[in-house]
């Protein structure tokens, strides 16, 4: 089981701050489930996999903690 | 203090100051961001911030590694707050030090630039005429963000 | 506050940084100078500034000047400490304000290098082998200091 | 009658901060007259009168105030 963290606008539209998916999972999957869940322009989140950016083909393993994270707009 | 601290206290832009003094500074840039009532037409009626803590500190800690490299001997320290902040709160105070003015100026504007393509802290703008999350804008491409050191 | 000061009062950042602030800021900058030890191999025990007082303030006011017409909108403040200073205390405090921060960086690097061309303040080295005004160096050229505005 | 301010190492080496000189006087005469005053340099001072930088042409005329500006090193 992986984690996967939500926040801003995927957090509102999903309505959680998280879910659990089974691993291994493609962060490309992970994508097109959020689009599966109505997430709005999951083409364009970015993930990080234990608090590192990772890209689409990149690999979920047991364990591992996903946040989505949109585009973001600190500062 | 801690140099890089993403939470919800008020921030304190002479502690940072403070942080990165030392013998051999010369030049010392502070950046603070503040909360701003008008942009354009729309008007601000308070910010709200959301960040995913230990990884936002984490790139903080990234960026003021990367400035080290580039800008040897020039220390940052960055504080963001998250939460509710009204009209004129800082939400963000970002400190450079350095031997010599040109690399504390070119640090601090990286760093903020920075901040703003990596660190993953999330702005919503309560206008007079409803909410809107910031930054999730036709720009963004898929992947790793641009500019990201690997 | 007195927007564009020149005395031997020990400077307060947070005073400048007070007084650019107002609703439609979006960013502050702010540049401290400070004394620092060494210089190369060269070791500095205090620093010593002497102004033409009246004539100072009034070109960091014509420099505040300038900066609006550039930068509109901008908001700057110059604090600028004469007499002895000690190492790591504080010779010169710059803020800018601005809705942007391009504009509030740019500002406030233009402040300081406008300072070191045309406000009358000189710097004596006291080093551990003796002591230099500095600034009467081989660039300068007689008459009007490079880039004045007339 | 005009008075001539001076700072830093014009002061130190003319062993005072002012004197004063007949006018009316260009600045350029104001400068031959400071080297012949022991002034080191004095090619590469700049003036100015009544807190405004003037160049060698200027006239200066009585009751104003000439300072005379070594290389500034603020900041």
């Amino acid at each position: 089981m992986i984690e996967v963290l939500c926040f801003a606008h995927v957090a509102e539209e999903l309505k959680t701050r998280s879910y659990t998916m089974t691993a291994p999972i493609t962060i490309a999957v992970l994508r097109t489930d959020l689009t599966a869940r109505g997430v709005t322009g999951a083409e364009r989140l970015m993930f990080a996999v234990n608090e590192r950016y990772e890209t689409d083909a990149y690999v979920v393993h047991d364990g591992d903690t996903v946040a989505v994270i949109p585009m973001v707009s600190g500062g | 203090m801690n140099w890089y601290q993403v939470n919800e206290h008020p921030l304190d832009p002479m502690a940072l100051y403070e942080g990165v003094r030392h013998r051999n500074v010369g030049a010392v840039v502070l950046f603070i961001g503040t909360v701003r009532e008008m942009t354009g037409e729309k008007q601000t009626e308070l910010l709200e911030y959301e960040a995913y803590v230990p990884m936002a500190e984490k790139m903080l800690q990234q960026i003021a590694d990367e400035i080290t490299m580039r800008w040897p001997g020039t220390l940052t320290a960055v504080h963001h707050r998250i939460g509710r902040l009204d009209i004129m709160e800082e939400a963000v105070v970002i400190a450079t030090s350095s031997a010599h003015r040109a690399d504390a100026y070119e640090a601090n504007r990286y760093a903020i630039e920075r901040i703003k393509e990596i660190v993953p802290i999330w702005k919503r703008e309560h206008w007079t005429d409803g909410t809107e999350w910031m930054g999730d804008q036709k720009e963004q491409r898929p992947g790793r963000p641009k500019g990201v050191m690997t």
